[in-house]
């Protein structure tokens, strides 16, 4: 059960919250300007790294604001939380 | 309490007035149905002087803006549900007169003002073991060093979404309806151990 | 070739205190090139060595492990095997799995205790009935074993089993798959293992792969922490490190890396005959022949590398395990750990060529891999042997993803990826 | 009953005033309050109490906590029964009975036995080399094998006790309750710290309950008196005895398990109030781990005979039991602490006979004090030879050669009944192993201690490797106080660390293998996990046979995989492992220790997640009106939703045609509160619809409603519903029972996550509304009655919506169908809606009114050709295939378009909706049925797809069906095949609207 820091809420437990994948991957602005293997890249490529991952939470049960996690996936520890729009720490 | 007899709380079937004060007198848990108060759900940028500002000529005081946290005045509550969500609890029938008031002080403000007046039920839990109780199905760390009167949190209780309000009497559990005998029934299994007593509002 | 597993070999060194006995496996130094190199020496990378020797020839063939073969998932799932899958490719490729399966320890001459005691798959709701019915059916119709029981026929088979009709969620009736059941899953890498070193290829254990050679687009070898090895077939069969390793390669994959957690309990003396699933209550159960109850569930839900167990699913998945048979509330879990699982976005896995000619990945296997092995292993040889898929996995390459032709097993994993 | 002939004549922490009775293996004991199980039947005498797992060999108790391997029970039978306790945890109490596992018929003469003749042939892994053949054969071994397995048995009925959970957030977790735990929960404490003190035994002081000694000039069981009593006085601090931690998860997150009701006082027989276990699961700021150590055995032949025994145990027994574990006591050791048992076993009137020191010359206090009792001192020998089976009788021993590789001379024999053996102290790293740090080995105690944290932890006392007490004191102490500082927590005042006397101990000498007279495996076995009965022979055969890593040979051999876990065993096993493979202890690794500590029952982790409470069952105001008329209930998601109302004397078909024709002819009502409801707000709601739908929004005119199919990113259809315009800026989304809040959360990460522009509010009103739907030819007449408002179909058009007073309330009706007959949705707030359904059914009484359930709303949806996602989509199925291109919009993007142009989503012989008639009308196919062209007399047969939804249709007085099929929509009217079990249906492919198909009926009659 991790301690996940919500922005707003402050340390909650992970009970709470609903995980999102894999952060910054923008919708492309003109879908129909892609080839099909970019859309596929869009769609499903994933950098699914060994360490630091940037990644999307919810906290679903309580503020249900989405937010931006910087976690180790090896180490599972949060170095760090940062709202929608805000820059990758 | 006077109200339109046909309306219903969710646990109206389970006879709680009927089984009010047969608890032992030092039971650890009291437990009472608040139902029928009025609430209404606003959304708006807490951030935007227009909103608050508005929202705040209305209301009589100004919404709480620190995460997790409770303003109130004259029998008006606000509690802080998000960065742009709160909820307005009022007494029974005056949520219309509210709604209307808000709506049109934020006529040009984006913003979201909403009845949910009978999406939740109100469960004041109070005694000696009431923080005990909530710990069994609840993750928060409600101890009064970080927890106390005028807290609110939104979190999980045993498995069903629940909004917590610490009053200075009580744990005012906001639940929503669908859930209510769910979460009745785990309050009064939770609370056996410490001997539950059944109150009227 | 090592001596022949029997018990007159057993007799034999016995009369010897077993001084007799020789090594499963050879422990050779690794050569500088090989024909085909597999990178990953769990269950799937050696059945590949295996069937490379065994159904092509292929021999001089090394297996490359960066730890201890079959330390992966194969040594950390809860060994349950099937072939009841919902679309035609898959129930194609697990069945030959299966069929594969049935023939394993006399093939090998090494005992994998495959034990057909038969798989139910709950169905608590209408839903649930409706998808089982369409499985059974679309299985039964591709030739394979299925068949639909009622809730009677469910309580006569496990009797210990909750079929009340005032539980929670209610036992409405089950699939039953009477050729699926468990395997010992260490005896399959070992078996593989054994029976690979018998053709000549070299199982290198604590051997990381550090980097995979190309030279203009074409794979010539891996670099590894025992130096460079050539090799013009490279096959990528790293469970739960598929996106790591291929990422050496510069091949990036629709995978993401989620923890799967198992436990099991205390031995105690046989209660339960076959294997028990519930995709509605989320939990599987079956008991192993040393008497422990082997459990599990669903993915966790957020992707890691980490192998760390939790104490909120065991928490679920105890609750769920009661609920399904009450009975086993005053046993005690002895063990919980945690595997990584490599899963694609339609719960189905990738055996293919790449974009890079002479390199080949099997992986995303998801919560499916020990089931699959036999298969996997040998669809993915047949691919490197010949640099062409099998019908069998032709269903199962990259492409589908930029195409579309997923195969969405989502249900199919009874406990929902 | 037999008197208790080894109790000492005083001492110990037994209450001689609470004698308690109880039996084992059907015989009656005597003990006493304080006892465990194991110390009661020590002091009974008792000798062997268990069979070995594998070889069924004669085992007695061997230790006196939580790592024993042996003397594992059953106790009590029926419903309480528990399998698989070990006798010393097991708390005495009056009225126990326990029986051994493991043997039959009896633990003194039992048939397994005949394995240890065999033992010859059962090396480790032999059943990966045999029972291949005859192939059939195996599952027949393999019966015989899973009997022969397994230790105890299971209950056979359902478990009588309770079991509760709770959280708990703490600043410092003190795991342990020994002399180094107790002073780190109280440095910790007094600083006003919040603190929790777990020990997993009921009484406080660990090692020092067994020990003889002072603390801070008191002795040691006084002063952990005064550390409880000031605890228990701190406001902030939590102790909790008979509370294993077991588990050291993710940040900082541990699980203990208390035992509230197994004491002596009462007995567990009994129902009480409140649970008999709960599990604690703390969130603690820091951890401080006191956990002790356990002794590890040497390892020589036949070690294993009841009667050998650890060395600790035995002056636990002494000095907290009072029981004398033997008249004849030979202690065997490399180390110096061994001779604290010697000491306290002559000081106690038993025969030391021998000290058998492996080491040469042993020097120090401890030594001086043994030979100061003419203590036999035996140095530079060991024993080579253990005789006795069912209970020992002499052991023989033999000198060292000088370089201590081998026996030499000759062998003497010492008479005795009980044996002590140490090879040293292991510190228990189990959970600074689980919170994701490596411990390391040290060569000095030839042990692993703690390495470097990985989460906010540190380890204090023995379980640091600081043996002696004065260590273990000041380490609590310097522990309790950093936690605490760490946790922001200052000391107050300086205050005074606990002191004790410092004992000087000479290093201990490393021999992982005691040679005996032949190798082991030849003739004598040299155990190194008695729970599992792994022998040095076996791990040396793993070795021989390349299984070189310590999980290969731990999975091989199977040690330390029983209960236990190995925590006698493993450091030796691994050590003999590095001694077959010429390297160090260090290289080959540890395995990881994984949760739980020791075993956890499964009824403390589900807690009272189980029953009602396992899911919340939700339910709709009109639930308990549904339950009084009879229904039946579906359950959809959580949700329970009436399925249908039987009425007496009718089959289910009965009642749906019933039901059915109710709504096609007269008026029906049904209870449609469970759709999930969205408030969507702002000045870009239609925009945002826009993008969310696949068709248009921007042009619908306020106060009309319009279908919606929303689609993954994939573009397969994810959810469906109504949407109306309330206002300008203002609409209503409806979505499907199961997936509202899958919804809800969808246009939330779109909003936040993609469009943060986007001026729109999103919120749940599913559970503000109570929603009923009035439907058929009569409803028009029936909601007339209450309200004022025009219905007529010109004043009220189908795919509308009015605000209106419907019987006093005011509500929002829709004018929608998923029937295709005239249709008003009502919705009222929630606590009104059993009101107005009762008055709707009082004044529908002469129209006929009946409710319907799901099953007839999906007969008549189905009747008219409506999808419902999940049933006649599954994930794969893309608006095309459902027939339904015309409400995908060409002219903007949404959410999946770009994917329906993919070659797959575009290549002929996709599946679409198609509707079945059965060539036998009566004939109703099952749905999930596989269809094909072509019939073959075997399968595989190539199926083109499947039968979604199949019902009887009233209205029609035939059978119908909707299905996907490859390339369906082009192949209307030809006939496809349903191969069943033992028959095949034949149907026709037609258009999926059956009933009604130019929609006549939606205005009404």
């Amino acid at each position: 059960m991790f301690l996940i820091p919500c922005p707003w809420c402050g340390e909650r437990d992970e009970e709470e919250f609903s995980y999102g994948g894999e952060a910054h991957i923008e919708r492309p602005k003109d879908p129909d300007a892609l080839s099909d293997a970019e859309w596929a890249d869009y769609l499903f490529m994933r950098k699914n790294p060994k360490g630091t991952h940037f990644e999307r939470w919810n906290h679903a049960h309580g503020c249900r604001r989405w937010f931006n996690a910087k976690r180790d996936t090896v180490t599972h520890v949060i170095e760090a939380v940062y709202k929608m729009g805000e820059e990758k720490p | 309490m006077a109200h339109n007899p046909l309306r219903q709380s969710p646990l109206a079937h389970l006879g709680l007035i009927a089984r009010a004060g047969q608890g032992a007198d030092d039971a650890g848990i009291i437990l009472t149905e608040a139902p029928f108060t009025d609430h209404i759900g606003l959304r708006g940028d807490g951030a935007d002087t227009a909103f608050a500002g508005a929202v705040e000529k209305v209301l009589g005081f100004a919404l709480p803006i620190s995460p997790n946290t409770v303003t109130g005045k004259a029998k008006k509550t606000a509690l802080w549900l998000g960065p742009d969500e709160w909820l307005i609890v009022v007494p029974f029938g005056a949520a219309d007169k509210l709604i209307a008031a808000l709506g049109k002080a934020l006529t040009d403000v984006h913003s979201a003002v909403f009845d949910v007046s009978d999406s939740r039920t109100v469960i004041s839990l109070s005694g000696a073991n009431a923080r005990h109780v909530l710990a069994k199905g609840c993750g928060l760390d409600l101890h009064p060093r970080t927890f106390g009167p005028g807290s609110c949190a939104q979190s999980t209780l045993a498995l069903a979404h629940i909004l917590i309000h610490q009053t200075d009497t009580a744990y005012r559990l906001y639940i929503h309806r669908s859930f209510a005998e769910y979460l009745w029934a785990w309050l009064e299994d939770a609370g056996a151990e410490f001997g539950v007593s059944i109150s009227t509002p | 070739m090592t001596s022949r597993y029997s018990i007159f070999s057993l007799m034999r060194n016995a009369i010897g205190y077993h001084q007799g006995w020789q090594r499963a496996w050879r422990s050779p130094e690794p050569k500088p090139s090989y024909d085909a190199i597999i990178i990953g020496g769990g269950g799937h990378g050696l059945a590949t060595a295996y069937y490379l020797a065994k159904e092509h020839g292929i021999t001089n063939v090394a297996v490359i492990e960066k730890g201890w073969i079959g330390g992966g998932n194969t040594g950390r799932n809860t060994t349950i095997i099937r072939s009841n899958y919902l679309w035609d490719e898959s129930a194609r490729l697990y069945d030959k799995s299966l069929r594969l399966y049935e023939g394993l320890s006399q093939e090998i001459n090494f005992n994998v205790m495959l034990s057909q005691r038969g798989v139910l798959n709950l169905a608590h709701n209408l839903h649930d009935l409706r998808e089982i019915s369409r499985r059974v059916n679309a299985i039964r119709l591709n030739g394979f074993d299925s068949e639909m029981l009622t809730t009677e026929q469910v309580q006569a088979m496990v009797p210990i089993l909750d079929c009340s009709k005032d539980a929670r969620y209610p036992v409405l009736g089950a699939s039953l798959q009477k050729r699926g059941g468990v395997a010992r899953h260490d005896g399959v890498a070992w078996g593989y293992a054994r029976a690979a070193d018998g053709y000549g290829v070299d199982i290198i254990q604590n051997c990381e792969v550090t980097g995979i050679v190309r030279e203009g687009g074409k794979v010539t070898g891996v670099e590894t922490t025992r130096g460079l090895i050539n090799a013009p077939k490279v096959g990528i069969v790293t469970a739960g490190h598929t996106s790591h390793v291929a990422a050496m390669a510069g091949l990036r994959l629709p995978i993401e890396s989620y923890p799967l957690q198992a436990m099991v309990s205390e031995p105690i003396k046989p209660v339960l005959d076959c294997v028990v699933m519930s995709g509605a209550v989320h939990a599987y159960i079956s008991q192993s022949d040393r008497g422990e109850m082997v459990m599990g569930a669903g993915i966790d839900h957020f992707t890691s590398y980490a192998q760390r167990s939790t104490l909120a699913v065991v928490e679920q998945q105890m609750a769920a395990v009661i609920k399904l048979i009450p009975i086993l509330s005053r046993l005690r879990l002895m063990r919980q750990w945690a595997g990584i699982v490599d899963t694609c976005p339609d719960a189905s896995p990738i055996v293919s060529k790449t974009p890079v000619d002479g390199l080949y990945v099997n992986g995303g296997w998801g919560t499916g891999g020990f089931k699959g092995t036999p298969g996997s292993g040998w669809v993915f040889a047949h691919t490197m042997a010949r640099d062409e898929p099998h019908e069998l996995n032709a269903p199962f390459t990259l492409d589908r993803f930029t195409t579309g032709a997923l195969i969405d097993e989502h249900g199919a994993a009874a406990v929902a990826h | 009953m037999s008197a208790q002939k080894n109790r000492l004549g005083n001492g110990g922490r037994i209450n001689r005033g609470k004698p308690l009775r109880f039996t084992f293996n059907g015989r009656d004991y005597q003990g006493y309050e304080g006892d465990t199980l194991a110390s009661a039947l020590l002091a009974n005498n008792s000798g062997a109490v268990a069979r070995s797992f594998k070889y069924h060999r004669p085992r007695g108790i061997y230790s006196a906590g939580v790592e024993e391997p042996n003397a594992v029970v059953q106790l009590e039978t029926g419903a309480r029964t528990r399998p698989n306790l070990q006798a010393t945890e097991i708390e005495l109490y009056d009225g126990l009975s326990a029986t051994s596992v493991n043997c039959w018929p009896t633990v003194e003469f039992d048939i397994g036995a005949i394995n240890s003749l065999a033992a010859r042939l059962l090396p480790a892994g032999f059943y990966y080399k045999t029972f291949m053949w005859p192939k059939s054969f195996w599952m027949t071994y393999e019966r015989v094998i899973r009997n022969a397995a397994g230790l105890g048995k299971a209950p056979t009925a359902p478990d009588p006790d309770t079991y509760h959970k709770c959280h708990a957030h703490t600043d410092v977790l003190v795991v342990g309750g020994g002399p180094a735990g107790l002073a780190a929960a109280l440095a910790a404490g007094r600083t006003g710290a919040r603190v929790i003190l777990a020990e997993q035994e009921h009484d406080f002081g660990g090692r020092l309950l067994s020990e003889r000694g002072d603390i801070d000039g008191i002795p040691a069981g006084d002063w952990v008196g005064l550390a409880l009593a000031e605890l228990n006085a701190m406001e902030e601090v939590t102790v909790l005895g008979r509370t294993t931690c077991f588990g050291y998860y993710d940040h900082n997150y541990l699980g203990m398990v208390e035992r509230c009701h197994i004491n002596a006082a009462k007995s567990m027989l009994e129902p009480k109030d409140g649970p008999s276990e709960r599990l604690w699961r703390v969130r603690s700021h820091q951890v401080v781990l006191a956990t002790g150590a356990i002794e590890r055995p040497l390892v020589f032949a036949d070690n294993d005979r009841p009667g050998v025994m650890l060395a600790g145990a035995l002056r636990a027994y002494l000095n907290r039991y009072a029981v004398r574990p033997g008249r004849k006591a030979v202690i065997f050791t490399n180390n110096d602490d061994a001779y604290r048992s010697a000491i306290d076993l002559h000081d106690s009137g038993v025969e030391v006979t021998a000290l058998i020191d492996l080491r040469v010359d042993p020097d120090g206090p401890l030594p001086d004090a043994a030979r100061a009792r003419n203590i036999q001192v035996m140095d530079g020998w060991v024993i080579t030879r253990v005789l006795g089976n069912r209970r020992l009788r002499a052991i023989e021993i033999q000198r060292l050669t000088a370089d201590g590789g081998a026996i030499t001379g000759e062998a003497r024999r010492i008479d005795c009944d009980v044996l002590g053996s140490s090879g040293g102290w292991n510190p228990v790293v189990h959970l600074h192993s689980q919170s994701g740090a490596k411990a390391r080995f040290d060569d000095a105690l030839q042990s692993f201690v703690p390495g470097p944290a990985r989460q906010a932890e540190r380890s204090a006392g023995a379980a640091n490797g600081a043996f002696a007490l004065d260590d273990c004191l000041g380490q609590g102490h310097a522990a309790g106080l950093e936690a605490a500082k760490l946790a922001g927590f200052k000391s107050k005042s300086k205050t005074k660390r606990p002191t004790a006397e410092s004992i000087d101990e000479a290093p201990l000498k490393a021999m992982w293998i005691v040679p005996g007279e032949a190798k082991p495996g030849h003739g004598s076995k040299h155990f190194i996990d008695l729970h599992n009965d792994v022998t040095v022979a076996d791990i040396e055969l793993a070795a021989r046979e390349g299984f070189h890593s310590v999980e290969h040979v731990k999975r091989y051999t199977t040690l330390g995989m029983g209960p236990d876990q190995g925590k006698t065993g493993n450091i030796p096993g691994m050590a003999v492992l590095a001694g077959a493979l010429d390297t160090e202890i260090a290289s080959v690794g540890t395995t990881t220790f994984r949760p739980p500590f020791t075993p956890v029952t499964y009824g403390a982790l589900a807690g009272r997640d189980i029953g009602e409470f396992s899911d919340p069952a939700r339910k709709t105001a009109l639930h308990h009106w549904h339950e009084q008329a009879s229904a039946l209930f579906e359950d959809v998601g959580q949700w329970k939703r009436p399925w249908y109302y039987p009425k007496a004397g009718e089959t289910m078909q009965d009642s749906l045609n019933r039901e059915c024709l109710a709504v096609r002819h007269g008026v029906g009502i049904l209870d449609a509160t469970t759709l999930g409801k969205i408030d969507i707000q702002g000045p870009d709601a239609a925009e945002f619809l826009n993008r969310i739908y696949t068709n248009a929004w921007s042009k619908l005119a306020v106060g009309r409603c319009r279908y919606g199919l929303m689609l993954g990113e994939d573009g397969m259809v994810m959810d469906d519903g109504v949407t109306a315009r309330l206002a300008e800026n203002h609409f209503h989304m409806t979505t499907t029972t199961g997936n509202a809040a899958r919804v809800l959360g969808w246009l939330e990460e779109w909003l936040q996550t993609e469009w943060p522009e986007l001026k729109v509010y999103c919120n749940s009103v599913t559970e503000y509304w109570a929603t009923m739907t009035v439907c058929g030819p009569r409803s028009r007449d029936l909601l007339a009655e209450f309200t004022d408002i025009d219905l007529s179909a010109e004043a009220f058009p189908f795919m509308s919506f009015k605000q209106a007073d419907v019987g006093g309330v005011a509500a929002r009706i829709f004018r929608i169908s998923f029937t295709g007959e005239l249709s008003y949705e009502i919705n009222v707030p929630a606590s009104h809606g059993l009101g107005l359904w009762t008055a709707l059914m009082t004044a529908g009484e002469k129209y006929g009114i009946t409710p319907y359930g799901t099953e007839t709303m999906h007969i008549l949806r189905a009747e008219k050709g409506y999808i419902i996602v999940g049933q006649e989509t599954d994930g794969t199925m893309t608006p095309n295939d459902l027939g339904m291109d015309w409400i995908v919009s060409t002219k903007k993007d949404f959410i999946g378009r770009r994917s329906l142009s993919r070659t797959d989503c575009t290549r002929p012989g996709r599946k679409q909706l198609v509707g079945l008639l059965t060539d036998n009308p009566s004939e109703v196919l099952p749905e999930g049925a596989q269809l094909v062209f072509d019939v073959k007399p075997q399968p595989p047969m190539d199926m083109v797809g499947h039968v979604t939804s199949s019902y009887y249709s009233a209205a029609l007085g035939r059978s119908i069906a909707l299905a996907v099929v490859k390339g369906g929509a082009d192949r209307m009217g030809e006939t496809i095949h349903a191969p069943l079990i033992g028959k095949t249906v034949n149907c026709k492919i037609t258009g999926p609207v059956f009933y009604d198909p130019d929609g006549s009926r939606i205005d009404g009659a």
